[in-house]
């Protein structure tokens, strides 16, 4: 074990980061610009049953520290992730990939997973429960608790790779989700997915995004994140991988010390393309200046 | 595509709200013609995307309005000052298809793009037709650069107080063998039902990453799902799906 | 009515931009250097029944375009409020504040607002539910449509003056929160207070906080404000104060065509101490640019 | 209080991690000694508190320990460049007190508000003491400034490598009137517990604003809840309720 490993679900990493799901593509093509073997793994982009093209545009707004999008879950669909994207991926990328899954349904959810759960390639399951429950009224999997224990249970049926549920924050106790999705089966928790925001066009006197509201990542959200990542940590004995707003090395620390033990980089990949390398280079040195030997002696050193 | 930090060497007024800006960074790559770089603007959270005007060795040249903050900020940066930039993004033209007497329409902020694929398709001895297009004539800017290219040039602004009265579409030449436009979407439309050879169009969108990671700029096209960012900004007349 | 005039709860503001509670006292300070009639109204310092000390320090941390404070409502408790702070403010401040309340249980509410009621400077009550509820298990007020409504209607009998209840950003749906209280009878609501966030000092590898978390505040949290005002004020039919990260004339403007009627500021006058005179001398020229003729006719643009 | 933008005139290190800030405002009301500053660094949230360390007209000096983000970005600024500053925040030393014979703590980043204190006590005719304290011999900074005063100066080291080995409350002298002490918290406790006249000492804690608004610097006194920026950062020794 290197002074940078941890275990994501007995799977060791030969470091804690890991680019987020939906700002890393299906990785083949940062390939082209640095070797991504470097990563620990990175998560795909949220993939569903059938294929998406999304929200109509823009989809893309700024705020202070941040950016929202709503992109709406565009991707080729598990038949094309399947047959195109993992096999490209095969060729630059040696390590196991996270699958992060989204769905409008039950059955959506574990159609999806137990077709990825057959791919070598894939270490873990994402399944990101932040999508609405297209048949019960809308409402987000991700905001009640029966509702996110439901998808784990079914997901777990069908699958014998570790399931890590990814959390949503817009809820009033991210605990009681954590805890009912451990109770029915998951392996591991990632959190947290994006902040519900909105920005308005001045000049347009109309909301800029034209699905009105988006996701709010990047800085802005870390000491949100950070904060649910330390609850969660304390309220659950599966692992979690932190995320929100890391852009730097010393992000990275903070998650791990809140309680994570593998950290998620998702906005910062957008604005500067070689981020998570960067973050991966300069961990040794940060680690140095606050004394910390190795990445595992933060876990649970708290 | 680069990741580079450029030396502002110009960043000067060309008409009310519009700047030339030349950037320097040893080792940079060639920019094509319609292709774009991204600049990180200090306090900003994302880039903000400028079309390639011109490019010589080490230095790429852009032309911005100054629409808001980002712009804004980007014109009160002094030559010396650095920027962190992303080069070489985006298809670019495809210059294989201009033909002899290939047509280039921009208008405003879609200007810049056309000037690099002028000189290039000049180089390749075209016989380059450029119609320019402002609202007014105090906006007018780059004419006298086309024209140092040799091209011929038509300036029409939209009330008339320079050049021809009108839009780009009200100057069509008789004859052209294609068209290359850059410009405001309505522009776009309009050029789409009056032009009668192929072309290629070059579109906007806001955009998260620029390089084709984040799915923020796609659009539906006649060959399905496209990200201007990366199979874009330039499209072909045909593949594009105007929204209703 | 002037340009910028507005009216909130029947009374007319000369203007929409108002200091929030807990960045600017009792208000007689401020006055030191400017004058603070140039306000549409400012609402004071959370007070409380008995006087409160707080939390211990450190009550304040950095975080990406923002801060987080844990000051646990440090307030001189309502008798010495009435008796030495109005007095005081009466001095310097010509019109109407707003007088923000808070409370451990419904009495503590009600008793703090039956107080301030009497007192003529006051112009509006502005109830913080975010307090957790000593007496029901430390969940907040806020957090819960029915306990929500139970502050309002205890609060709504015992005052004649119109009761703004200040709305919690930290719960899964906002306007189920909102819609109760109006139910209950509250004349107008104000939001949001602050968004639960912790830092860790990497240092000493613990939370920088002594209260381990606290609010966030500032730029970061505006995208999610702007979009609980928008969310709210169509899901009610009284009027919203809106706030959080609010620093410019520009996010004055873009609150309102959220839906607020007024707006409040609060970290910003924390790090520019003349922030909301500055916001309420450039809204005409920030009018301008955008072509907006008067503050009333963004009030239900959207 | 007033708000500026300052003028760097001079930042220069003293020693390692520690700099000597010079900035100019005209029209700049007199600091006094034990007030501090509030800087606000470009792209920071919160402003960083810094005591004055020297105040002549229009220009105030502060001494910084780079110890984070904010104060290794102020150590990179350099002449010409501008901050927007709160100056004549706090309530300062008490001078009347003081006797004839003061005794003046200072430890580390404590050091820097003992000098204007020492100048004016100095101005007023008293017979002042300084005892630096400092770890190491390489830290030692301002020894030369207190000496020009002239002052009596006694540097401490805890590692014993320069001047008298320990800590200042290993050197305090035989006779004094007063004291006055700045420095880290278990300084300050030793010198409660080990002096024997009544005395100041100047506190710190994270900050909010720095001017009395949002109550992020309370502490309990004998008297009551006091805000640190307000009616400190000096407080009467018997006015502190030292936490466990
Ligand atoms: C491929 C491409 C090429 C471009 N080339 C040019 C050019 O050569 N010259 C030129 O003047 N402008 C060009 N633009 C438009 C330019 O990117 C925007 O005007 C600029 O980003 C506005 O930034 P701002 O901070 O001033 O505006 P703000 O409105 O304050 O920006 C806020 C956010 O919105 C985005 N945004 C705002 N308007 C646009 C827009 N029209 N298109 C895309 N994003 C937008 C910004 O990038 C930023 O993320 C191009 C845009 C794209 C996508
Ligand atoms: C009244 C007062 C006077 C001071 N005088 C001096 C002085 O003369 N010389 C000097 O070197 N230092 C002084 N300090 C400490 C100085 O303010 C901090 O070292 C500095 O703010 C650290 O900023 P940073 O960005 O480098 O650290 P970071 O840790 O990155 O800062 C993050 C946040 O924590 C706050 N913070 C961190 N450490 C401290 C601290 N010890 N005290 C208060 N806030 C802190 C910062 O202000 C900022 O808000 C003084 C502090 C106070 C309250
Ligand atoms: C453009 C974009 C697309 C995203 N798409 C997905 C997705 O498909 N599935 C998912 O679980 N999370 C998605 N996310 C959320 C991120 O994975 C991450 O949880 C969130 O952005 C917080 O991290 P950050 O602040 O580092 O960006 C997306 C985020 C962004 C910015
Ligand atoms: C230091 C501080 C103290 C606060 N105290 C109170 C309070 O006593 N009562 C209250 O209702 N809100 C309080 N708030 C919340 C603010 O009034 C406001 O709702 C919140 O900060 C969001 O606005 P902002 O982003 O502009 O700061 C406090 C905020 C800060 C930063
Ligand atoms: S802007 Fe990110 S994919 Fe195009
Ligand atoms: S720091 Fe705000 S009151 Fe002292």
């Amino acid at each position: 074990m290197g002074r940078l490993s941890t275990t994501l679900c007995g799977i060791e990493l030969d470091n804690p980061v890991i680019p987020a799901s939906g700002t890393f593509g299906y990785g083949w093509e940062f390939a082209r610009w640095y070797d991504i073997n470097c990563l620990g793994t990175f998560s795909f982009k949220g993939t569903t049953r059938e294929p998406r093209f999304g929200n109509p545009t823009p989809r893309i707004a700024e705020c202070p520290a941040g950016m929202i999008n709503a992109v709406g879950l565009q991707n080729p669909g598990v038949d094309r992730v399947i047959e195109e994207e993992l096999p490209a991926l095969r060729q630059v990328f040696h390590k196991k990939v996270m699958a992060n899954v989204s769905g409008f349904s039950v059955e959506d959810y574990a159609y999806t997973c137990e077709r990825l759960d057959k791919e070598e390639q894939v270490g873990w399951l994402e399944v990101n429960i932040s999508c609405p429950n297209v048949h019960g009224g809308g409402m987000s999997f991700g905001t009640d608790p029966a509702l996110a224990a439901e998808v784990t249970r079914a997901v777990k049926q069908v699958t014998k790779k570790p399931v890590l549920m990814k959390l949503s924050p817009n809820v009033t106790d991210i605990t009681a989700i954590a805890r009912a999705c451990e109770e029915a089966g998951a392996d591991g928790l990632s959190l947290i997915n994006t902040l519900q925001g909105m920005r308005i066009d001045l000049k347009k006197r109309k909301p800029i995004l034209a699905n009105v509201m988006g996701g709010v990542s990047g800085p802005a959200v870390f000491p949100v994140a950070l904060r649910m990542v330390y609850q969660v940590s304390r309220a659950v004995s599966i692992p979690v991988v932190g995320m929100g707003g890391v852009t730097t090395a010393e992000d990275v620390l903070e998650m791990l010390m809140a309680g994570a033990c593998a950290v998620e980089v998702g906005a910062a990949n957008l604005t500067d393309p070689f981020a998570c390398k960067k973050i991966i280079q300069d961990l040794p040195f940060a680690m140095d200046r606050y004394h910390i030997e190795s990445v595992s002696e933060l876990k649970g050193g708290h | 595509m680069q990741q580079m930090i450029l030396t502002i060497e110009e960043n000067k007024p060309l008409a009310p709200n519009v700047y030339r800006l030349r950037l320097f960074g040893k080792g940079m790559e060639e920019q094509r013609p319609g292709q774009f770089i991204n600049l990180l603007l200090p306090g900003r959270f994302l880039r903000r995307p400028i079309s390639v005007y011109d490019w010589e060795e080490d230095r790429v040249t852009v032309v911005y309005k100054t629409v808001g903050h980002g712009t804004e900020q980007l014109a009160q940066m002094k030559p010396g000052e650095k920027l962190d930039t992303l080069t070489g993004l985006g298809n670019g033209y495809d210059l294989s298809k201009a033909g002899e007497r290939p047509l280039l329409l921009g208008g405003g902020a879609g200007v810049p793009p056309m000037y690099l694929l002028a000189r290039r398709l000049k180089e390749q001895g075209r016989e380059v037709t450029a119609i320019l297009g402002f609202n007014t004539r105090e906006e007018v800017f780059a004419e006298e650069a086309f024209r140092a290219l040799s091209c011929r040039v038509h300036v029409a602004t939209a009330d008339g107080s320079y050049g021809e009265k009108g839009f780009v579409t009200d100057v069509l030449p008789e004859e052209y063998s294609y068209v290359y436009a850059c410009g405001p979407e309505p522009m776009l439309r309009a050029v789409h039902r009056s032009v009668k050879t192929s072309g290629q169009f070059s579109l906007e969108e806001r955009m998260g990453c620029g390089f084709g990671a984040c799915m923020g700029c796609s659009i539906q096209t006649a060959s399905g799902p496209r990200r201007i960012c990366r199979e874009g900004p330039v499209f072909e007349k045909e593949e594009i799906l105007w929204a209703d």
